[in-house]
């Protein structure tokens, strides 16, 4: 508790957390600039600041001081409103998101349930981003964006509602509270890969750009956009990461547990989800620097065919364990058997999809 | 084989490579001259027979030319020539033809259904000499998508408005220089 | 998937290695001897006089026609200060059309212009393009000011084919003195 | 741009195609390409090349300069493979005028004409991972390496790409005294680089699955749309010009020719890949064979004079069969000067080699081909 006042508490909570986001962008930038720089052996932003560290402060002055740019045939509210409609909807997931055990806005009984729901709202962004436009990229932008946050966000509240399942919750903190001794990440490791594959494509990074492919589509929906409009899908993007990464490190990793069950005062709470979701958000970036995009039709496939199914067996394989009521070991040894099946799939997948199609030169009938 | 480099020049005019005779020998009805040049040798046809001449190029055995190599246009001032480089990936051996017309009449016929790599070839030359392939698909500017209007590689063509204007800019620049 | 984690092991490795930026206008790489700038002019520290006697053959060698060049009768060889005859009296490079082929470095006869070798004759942002016009006082500023203290002037191209301008061997030792000068002024 | 209506069946959702103007100014193609696609959601129906923003008349303008001045050219139009753009004309040129080049020019050339490739295929690797999506990755490994070529040919030319150092009858200096130790080194850094970029893209799943199997072409097709170089060495025909017309001093060097199966994009990449490495392998030979002497023809002209004749050289470049056809009647000028460019040829196919795949697929297939547009438009 801040304050008494639960209203006053309420309002000091939100003041962090709406402080706390943008800062967190402003440093992740930073940081992902960086990280990305040395996996390519340059040295990253250098020159603003003492090794570049106000460099994403001067860029913020830049983006909120550019001319906020709209293209003549576009539809005015629906392009001025889309970075609005994407970027709402994280900072209210963030509501409900405890830190730790005590740092949180509101603890809502159907926390997951609201952060699930909520999150889905910002594909509706993006779609008004990529109509309102008035640009073809953008429009294609915008679809490959529909479909794929669309079909991705089926797995990932699949494997979150396999975590609830076996928690027994969809309290966030008492789901945290639950993994006391052993995080879920052991017991449902399929869960937690499917977890992780959907949250980075939610995230729209490498290896699923597919959205906002440079060399493709150019930026896709955000490519009318400038300035602090822009700087919005950008703080959005950030900030989701950081929404995926604080989720995983809460349902998988036991939160602000330490490992073995020990209780933690609330200042090594704080560095232990830290430590945990940085983790995960440097595994982000790496993975942005090392993996190329897949094609559309390939990623909708990974997701119809191999996710989607995958995740409904994490659900059968929690059904039958909680019913019978078998030792949780099983569920471990199941569930990762699943997901060497799963990785497997996913192999074959690639060298199948990678078959010869037959020669196109000679059906085609005029002259270029 | 007729790619075998020759050291002389020409002036001093080598003996012709094997292939002059070959073509004799597939296209013995069609006017024909040879000569040799540094590497390959180059056969004249006459505009006439162009076409027959390519088509037995490409499908008579002993010559086989698969590849048509590059196309290129010459102006001789009194008249326009196309030479067509071939390559025989079969048999490894090239050679060139060459085909003349006047440059106020500069029909020719296309070569782009043999091969398809002629098809850009012609759009070239037509654009920058003015050719008229007869029967090419498609005979639009390919460099200037608008057209032109002149033929630039025409030796008729001078480079001399770039050079006045090379000339007022330096001498302004000197003028500005001098005050 | 392995091909996955091999790509990650590689990116791994990359990142522990040493980064190969250089952080530009703070920190500049060494421009090796033969580095082509572009052409200036060289001066006589022995005679006080540019080498260039304005004989053209720059200007007509050059391919894209940046060059301007105009030549007067050397008041110091009436004098009879210098042996040169002639001497340079106007001398344009429009820089922004230089291609830095290095051919008039080749022709040249007199061994008066090079191709700069150091970082000013490669950095040149101006605002106007007009600016990039340089004048005979430009062109010899690099030399005359010995900022540009060792240019490369190996003979280059046809001369190596046994073809020499006549007046080489006199101008080269000539030359070896005024470089050493040049060097300490 | 006019939307097109196609009319619908019956019973079918009326949809239309869209026209998506892909360049000239688009990350994805290589300078100033400009493409028009037709794109039925997210499949290319129809595609429209638009070449010639870089049409600079190179052909005009080398015809109005001498022998020696028209080098300069040739680098600015094959402006990743300058030298092999340079040695193909300096062949030309030679071969007219009846020179042979002494010994030690002639390893000078081969030697930097292999690293030059070498370079150029970093270039498209580089490029190529950008395409599919590597952010930056694979373009910042290519280019480190790349870098260190360009330092040697810093060191030799004094240039970083507009070199103008070969000359008809030789080069035009003599290389540094260190040059044999710079060259080892660069080929040892450059081994290690494309063991980088062999780890990082190579055996990676997703270049797998996006570029196996895409738009293959049979040997057949791939000579009659007039592919030439890796292009068609893909396909599976094991022809290189250093090999099956051995110019220059090309017959004294043992290497492999890397050859493809299906002609599909990735067969394309591993055989510019494997290149490289036979590349070194030339160069290494070279440097252990290069020997001392004089590197200028001797007798040579201040202005050089070409008698009456004409010819057509063709060296392989990174790209392909670039040649040079060269008609002189005599004097100090070319008369008529035209470029065989191995990427105008491999694009006039982009067309029929596109149509029916993805817009993404599209992307990695122009990427393949790895086009120079100032060799495209000249």
């Amino acid at each position: 508790m801040i304050a008494d006042n639960p209203w006053v508490d309420g309002l000091a909570r939100m003041g962090i957390i709406a402080v706390a986001i943008p800062l967190a962008v402003i440093v992740l930038t930073y940081v992902e600039r960086k990280v990305l720089g040395r996996l390519q052996m340059r040295l990253g932003p250098m020159r603003v600041g003492p090794y570049g560290t106000l460099q994403s402060v001067a860029d913020t002055i830049k983006l909120l001081t550019k001319e906020d740019l709209r293209p003549q045939t576009a539809d005015r509210w629906t392009f001025e409103l889309a970075p609005f409609v994407v970027v709402m909807p994280v900072f209210l997931a963030f509501v409900t998101l405890p830190f730790t055990a005590d740092l949180f806005v509101r603890n809502l009984e159907l926390g997951l349930f609201f952060i699930v729901a909520v999150s889905g709202v910002s594909i509706v962004g993006f779609v008004m981003a990529g109509w309102g436009s008035d640009n073809k990229y953008a429009l294609l932008g915008g679809a490959r964006a529909a479909a794929q946050l669309i079909s991705y966000e089926i797995p990932l509240v699949m494997a979150v509602l396999a975590v609830a399942m076996f928690g027994q919750s969809l309290n966030l903190v008492e789901l945290v509270e639950g993994q006391g001794r052993v995080p879920f990440v052991v017991w449902q490791p399929l869960a937690f890969l499917i977890f992780l594959v959907a949250g980075l494509a939610e995230l729209y990074r490498q290896p699923f750009d597919i959205p906002v492919a440079e060399s493709e589509v150019v930026g896709g929906p955000l490519v009318e956009y400038s300035g602090i409009r822009w700087s919005m899908f950008q703080m959005a993007e950030v900030a989701n990461m950081v929404l995926i990464s604080v989720l995983a490190s809460l349902l998988f990793l036991g939160g602000w547990n330490w490992p073995l069950g020990e209780e933690v005062g609330a200042g090594l709470q704080v560095v232990l989800i830290f430590v945990k979701t940085s983790m995960f958000i440097l595994v982000f970036m790496w993975l942005r620097g090392t993996l190329p995009r897949l094609r559309i039709d390939q990623m909708m496939a990974f997701c119809w065919q191999v996710l989607l199914p995958f995740a409904f067996l994490q659900i059968i394989i929690n059904g039958w364990v909680l019913v019978y009521g078998w030792p949780d070991w099983v569920l471990g040894v199941l569930s990762g058997m699943a997901a060497l099946a799963a990785g497997y799939l996913t192999y074959r997948m690639a060298w199948r999809a990678a078959e010869p199609v037959l020669p196109r030169l000679h059906r085609v009938g005029s002259v270029p | 084989m007729a790619q075998e480099p020759s050291q002389e020049t020409t002036a001093t005019g080598p003996a012709l490579g094997p292939l002059a005779g070959l073509f004799q020998e597939a296209l013995s009805g069609v006017q024909m001259t040879a000569e040799q040049t540094a590497i390959d040798v180059a056969i004249t046809v006459r505009r006439e027979d162009l076409l027959q001449v390519m088509k037995t190029a490409k499908e008579d055995e002993r010559l086989a030319f698969d590849f048509l190599r590059c196309l290129s246009g010459v102006d001789h001032l009194d008249e326009l020539e196309v030479v067509y480089h071939l390559y025989s990936y079969k048999l490894g051996h090239s050679a060139a033809v060459k085909v003349r017309c006047p440059p106020d009449d500069p029909h020719l016929p296309t070569v782009s259904h043999l091969w398809q790599t002629a098809n850009w070839h012609e759009r070239e030359a037509a654009e920058l000499f003015g050719f008229i392939f007869d029967g090419h698909p498609d005979l639009r500017p390919l460099l200037t998508e608008e057209g032109l209007g002149y033929y630039i590689l025409r030796k008729t063509h001078p480079l001399a408005e770039i050079e006045e204007w090379q000339e007022d800019y330096l001498k302004a620049a000197e003028e500005k220089g001098g005050e | 998937m392995l091909g996955v984690f091999r790509a990650i092991k590689t990116t791994v490795s990359a990142a522990l290695r040493k980064p190969v930026t250089v952080q530009y206008p703070k920190v500049r790489k060494e421009l090796p001897h033969r580095a082509r700038g572009l052409p200036v002019l060289l001066w006589d520290f022995e005679v006080v006089e540019p080498f260039c006697t304005g004989c053209q053959v720059c200007a007509r060698y050059c391919p894209v026609d940046c060059m301007t060049v105009a030549m007067k009768e050397n008041p110091k060889a009436v004098e009879g200060k210098s042996k040169r005859k002639k001497t340079v009296d106007r001398f344009y490079i429009d820089y922004a059309r230089c291609m830095r082929c290095g051919i008039c470095v080749e022709v040249c006869n007199f061994d008066a212009i090079v191709m700069n070798n150091t970082w000013e004759g490669v950095e040149l942002s101006r605002y106007d393009r007009h600016d990039l016009v340089m004048d005979l006082d430009n062109l010899l500023q690099q030399s005359h000011s010995g900022d540009l203290k060792d240019p490369f002037r190996e003979p280059m191209g046809i001369a190596h084919s046994g073809w020499s301008p006549k007046r080489r061997t006199e101008e080269e030792k000539a030359e070896a003195g005024t470089k050493e000068e040049g060097g300490e002024g | 741009m006019a939307t097109e209506y196609r009319v619908p069946h019956e019973k079918e959702l009326e949809t239309i195609d869209v026209n998506v103007n892909v360049g000239p100014q688009h990350p994805a193609t290589h300078g100033v390409f400009r493409m028009i696609l037709t794109v039925d959601g997210e499949q290319v129906v129809d595609l429209y090349p638009v070449i010639g923003y870089m049409h600079r008349g190179a052909e005009k303008l080398s015809e109005n300069c001498d022998y020696r001045q028209a080098i300069g050219y040739q680098d600015r139009t094959e402006y990743l493979g300058q030298f092999n753009a340079e040695f193909c004309y300096v062949q030309a040129v030679e071969k007219l005028a009846g020179i042979q080049p002494p010994e030690r020019a002639e390893y000078i050339r081969v030697i930097l004409t292999e690293l030059n490739r070498i370079a150029s295929h970093q270039m498209f690797v580089g490029a190529f991972g950008t395409d599919i999506g590597l952010f930056g990755t694979s373009f910042m490994y290519s280019f480190r390496d790349r870098e260190v070529i360009q330092d040697l040919f810093e060191a030799v030319t004094g240039e970083r790409m507009m070199y103008a150092y070969f000359r008809p009858g030789g080069v035009a200096w003599d290389v540094p005294e260190d040059f044999r130790e710079r060259c080892r080194e660069v080929v040892a850094v450059v081994r290690r680089g494309i063991d980088d970029i062999d780890g990082l893209m190579t055996e990676n799943d997703v270049i797998i699955a996006r570029c196996r199997g895409l738009s293959p072409v049979t040997p057949e097709d791939a000579i009659n749309w007039g592919l030439t170089g890796p292009m068609l060495r893909a396909t599976g025909l094991k022809h290189d010009l250093r090999r099956a017309e051995p110019y220059s001093i090309y017959d004294r060097f043992e290497f492999d020719i890397p050859t493809g199966t299906q002609g599909d994009v990735y067969d394309r990449y591993l055989v510019r890949v494997g290149e490289m490495r036979q590349s070194l392998r030339i160069a290494e030979q070279a440097l252990e064979q290069m020997p001392e002497g004089p590197i200028m023809a001797e007798g040579l002209k201040r202005t050089l004079r070409v008698p009456e004749g004409e010819v057509y050289v063709r060296n392989e470049t990174p790209r392909g069969e670039y040649g040079i056809y060269l008609v002189s009647k005599g004097g100090d000028k070319p008369y008529r000067l035209k470029i065989r460019s191995p990427a105008f040829c491999s694009l006039s196919a982009l067309k029929a080699m596109s149509v029916g795949t993805y817009v993404a697929d599209t992307i990695i297939n122009l990427g393949s081909f790895d086009i120079v547009l100032g060799e495209v438009d000249r």
